[in-house]
């Protein structure tokens, strides 16, 4: 098993004849994901790579070919109407890459995503793998190999560092998910923390995050109250310079204001081990006797 | 992207939202010019992206026109939080019978804008939300329906026990609602939210951020942008498409990811060195972008050490490269690279450098090392 | 028992100080309906009638006095927002008296009452009344007599016409419901059907329409599918003119006209005991044997 | 309300949907000049709530400004469907490729604005909905979320297989779902939506119906109310705050409610007469009211007796019988009055009537029956 993408997945392709949208179309088909369907409005009937179907609109690519999975690669000022897209044609699982969408348009997406009983993984994400299963998105598939490690990330390239120091020491993974680091995401840590601790699977989980909000705090509260596997944690940030301020509102609402000590701490009191820096990954996980 | 005070408050009043007059003045004689305009007794504000104005000396009381001149003479040109004021705000010296706050922000867990009032307004806000949290009233506004009517008013009650403040209070937060959504703003805050003597309700002071991501699709709100209140490296990283942000220490560092980038300084302070920045050159990896970059990062007489880590993914590693070697025939680099380039198209990468004069490490722990040490005076 | 009211009914009255609402409370009051809130911004603190505590807002009025149900005699100006109030502040049951709202804000209000899980009956209804227990709205008290007859009726005056026969000739109701004329209403036939299906103490069921729409030609079918317990019905409107047309839409949307004929054919293929005019209600349901 | 032709394309433009140039003439010479104005081969538009104006000869293309003078002097003051025409809209007559259907209304069954649309548009597009559902798409919007870009980008390729005509037909669609709760409309709708032979997609007619609910908030909209557009009687009871409806018996009718006035029509019939109208004098019962409803009813000659049916409610039945007894003293009454009355205030009523001389039933059947007689020319 894995996390939200296998061999089950059948992938539609949003945006898969721009620039980026082609470029990871083909990285996915040659890691072996299904893609089923592409959707670029207007080459409609045409074939991306004299294989995929084109269509004019996710709504028909779904009705031919039974996708049940969308990736968004189409332009920021698009994006948010592609989730809309992707939702209201019942894909169960929408990754979007695209980085940049505006938050005020991610107030209006999410409720709509949720009616709908879809699972929302990004935006500004770098999608997710289940090594050697189904690659949905832009996670080079050469730095990972198959295991029982669950990896979860608000960070793009770190979490190839991560990755990439765990295939290095023999420890595959069961899914990598990038969530994405805007402030309004759809899958969260604890989304995925309860997949990863379903998941027979999975043995252990990485847990990656960044300065800013209490996203990191919530996680960790919840290992402490609902997860059995042992779960180690990193948090990038620690010399990061305190965020710019948001006028007054910022300190009202957080309250907390998101520093990477008292997320490390939060983690730590939860029983999670925190490592120093990405390399500390694998003798974690070594002494939780993975 | 930071609004001044004075366009914050040009916003509000074209949304209706009731807010005393006040001109912009750039130098000290059109204070004065528009102090006898206001009447005189006028309020002379620093017109500069930072908090703390008042404490740092940039909001000044004048009883006079000449009093407002010899004010905007002190504090055009100074510098609040190391950025130089260039404007100042004249305003009419209002009495204030009351002062509330009404403040808006995009918030992460309840994903929604939430709309935030307190009574007990002014600049010890944030005190009483940390010391008094129950004189802070919010509301996470569903955008499917936006800030309805009555949820308005409930709030207009919390702030006032005259119907008509309460009601005056609730067109006002329905109005700063839509603004947030008009110009694509993260943060929009009243404060205070003052009551006349008769009973008027004003917004005296206002702060608007806009989402970075919005102001591509706003050119009137990207008009709005005051380089002249920014540093100066920071327009630079900008326009040329980086995120970068000036820190003291002395070893450079270009990443790509703000993570990684971040566990790049983290590493850098791990093994005993400083960042001198943060600085992101993101997934998209032209030549350019790398060689704007390092004429960043060089262009600070600190930077003993530039460090690149770079996790090819989008980021294709031989266009880092390339841009190393273009930047090396564009600048005169006097200080060492440290590279450490790993991931897509690293094969390419590694020769370009190698034919340019350039080593390159696979491991991050290493590469930070050798920066460091560098950093200190010490041979790699 | 009875549908929607009975002496559990702890009502608030929305715009209590206005012409309207002081009259229509004092009636309810008189009836024994146990009102125990009023709303009017700016007057919370006084007293309605010396007894019932006015309150500045809905919220205030459910906090202190648990109040179940709220009755809306606010203008047409502001009831749009009285109704999104009263769901907000989590009453389980709101009727709307007021006439006059623009059928667009009920586009927008209908949803919101949905997803608080609250009934809205109207708007420009008359109310419902359970004679003997507890009255919300204008039906006048005086013409009802406790029984077994359930009513509900689109109409106002042409259902106070029927209770009058009713009540008349010795058939007194467990619930008399006045649905509301508009296009876009909260409560329709069929909630009310099922409700009086269900009620024990409901016997028969009288069923009070008018040209226009389907919902009659939808509540014979539900008849005919669910209700065990007798029907008779009346369409109003037999010799009404074609309505107004609007444009091709109206044509195209309805496909059926929503004539009198077309409802009355509706009612009597679901074996619904059809009356040609309200004097016909009393013989029809004795020869259903009620 | 319904807007005219000319008032619903000015709407449309306003909105940013491309509608090509018109005038209104109210004389043939304006006709003339207008045409003129727009090149010479115009189409004349009679401008009068009725459909049907093409079959009616309400709608004519004229090769020439002289020929649109002789147009306009033939429709100007026909009569379509009982209503005269006043003005014309003159439109230069366009070349047209293809004709689609887009219309928003409200819908009853899914409580939603639905937007239909039809790539089959023009006169015919009802016998296309009757014949050929499956040519008419729709889309119940969700108004939480309003007309998305993907939905309305759908129905576009419904209607055309060209990217750039599907994308311009959505943009329509979203600007006229703006449209209808801008201006408050229940329905609006664009017949034909065309293409030009160069691919340009317009909108050539538009109806705009307004929910008569939203008028009195919309003051911009209410002042394009054409009163000369409608019947005058109707004219007169909408301003007397009634509900009116000629039809074409001899039994004046006035009724407290829509449901019994339909009811009491009804039973007009059912004992063989003929009701004359539609009168809803509506909840609140002033006697003003009861004698604007007798001036209507009265002006009509065919109206051979006037029958009340009042069952009081907030309707207090004193009201009524005090604005009878008013109207015998401002009109003279030449027709015999019926009047049925119960419920709140019976007493009172009753009293105030048989004072002046009437008197009053509680039996509705008996009183219709009475008033049936009575215009038959027999005795009660």
């Amino acid at each position: 098993m894995s996390i939200f993408i296998d061999q089950s997945t059948r992938l539609v392709v949003q945006g898969i004849t721009g620039r980026d949208g082609s470029f990871h179309a083909k990285q996915m088909m040659a890691y072996g994901t299904k893609v089923v369907a592409g959707v670029t409005p207007g080459k409609g009937g045409q074939r991306f790579e004299d294989s995929v179907p084109v269509f004019n609109t996710v709504a028909e690519a779904v009705h031919e070919t039974r996708a049940n999975t969308a990736v968004i690669y189409v332009p920021a000022a698009v994006a948010a109407s592609a989730i809309f897209e992707a939702a209201d044609a019942g894909l169960e699982l929408i990754v979007c890459i695209t980085e940049g969408i505006p938050v005020l348009d991610m107030t209006r997406v999410l409720p709509f995503v949720h009616e709908r009983g879809a699972r929302l993984i990004g935006p500004n994400c770098p999608g997710l793998i289940s090594p050697g299963k189904s690659k949905v998105g832009i996670i080079p598939g050469n730095i990972c190999e198959p295991g029982k490690i669950g990896v979860v990330s608000r960070s793009g390239t770190l979490t190839y560092e991560i990755i990439h120091q765990l295939s290095s020491h023999g420890m595959g993974q069961s899914t990598c998910v990038g969530i994405g680091g805007d402030p309004l995401i759809g899958t969260n840590f604890v989304h995925c923390l309860t997949a990863f601790e379903a998941d027979p699977e999975t043995a252990a989980i990485v847990l990656i995050g960044e300065i800013g909000g209490t996203d990191e705090q919530q996680a960790a509260d919840f290992v402490r109250r609902n997860v059995s596997k042992p779960v180690v944690g990193f948090i990038a940030g620690q010399t990061a310079p305190p965020g710019r301020r948001m006028g007054h509102a910022g300190a009202i609402i957080s309250g907390a204001s998101g520093t990477a000590a008292e997320k490390m701490q939060a983690l730590e009191q939860a029983g999670i081990g925190v490592m120093k820096r990405p390399a500390d990954v694998v003798p974690l996980l070594k002494s939780a006797r993975i | 992207m930071n609004l001044h005070e004075y366009q914050a408050r040009e916003i509000l009043r074209r949304h209706g939202i009731p807010v005393p007059p006040g001109e912009v003045a750039t130098t000290p004689g059109e204070a004065r010019a528009s102090a006898q305009r206001l009447g005189g007794k006028v309020v002379v504000k620093a017109q500069v992206h930072a908090g703390g104005r008042g404490k740092a000396g940039g909001v000044k009381l004048a009883n006079s026109a000449a009093e407002a001149e010899a004010h905007a003479r002190a504090i055009l040109g100074m510098t609040i939080k190391g950025l130089t004021v260039h404007k100042v705000l004249i305003a009419p010296a209002a009495a204030i019978a009351s002062e509330s706050y009404v403040g808006i922000i995009v918030d992460r867990g309840s994903q929604r804008p939430v709309l935030m009032v307190s009574p007990a307004g002014g600049i010890d806000i944030e005190e009483v939300a940390a010391k008094t949290p129950e004189k802070i009233h919010r509301l996470a506004v569903d955008p499917r329906y936006g800030l309805l009517s009555h949820q308005a008013l409930g709030l207009g009650f919390a702030l006032y026990g005259d119907v008509h403040q309460a009601r005056a209070a609730a067109d006002i937060m329905q109005k700063l609602y839509q603004v947030v959504y008009a110009v694509g703003a993260s943060l929009a805050e009243i404060n205070p939210l003052a009551t006349t003597p008769e009973g008027a309700v004003q917004a005296l002071d206002a702060k608007i951020v806009i989402d970075d991501n919005e102001v591509e699709r706003r050119p009137d709100i990207a008009a709005l942008r005051d380089v002249t209140a920014e540093a100066p490296e920071e327009v630079a990283a900008r326009e040329a498409g980086l995120t970068f942000i000036k820190l003291d220490g002395n070893v450079g560092c270009c990443v790509n990811g703000a993570g990684l980038a971040m566990a790049t300084m983290d590493l850098v302070k791990y093994y005993g060195g400083e960042p001198a920045n943060f600085l992101d050159i993101g997934g998209s990896s032209k030549a350019q972008k790398v060689v704007a970059a390092l004429r960043i990062m060089t262009s600070d007489p600190r930077v003993k050490v530039i460090l690149f880590n770079i996790f090819g993914g989008i980021t294709r590693g031989d266009d880092v490269a390339n841009g190393i070697v273009q930047a090396t025939h564009e600048l005169s680099l006097k200080v060492p690279i440290v590279i450490r380039l790993t991931g897509t198209n690293e094969g390419e990468a590694m020769e370009i450098l190698t034919k340019a004069g350039f080593s390159a490490l696979t491991d991050m722990d290493e590469a930070v090392k050798q920066a460091v040490a560098l950093a200190k005076g010490k041979a790699a």
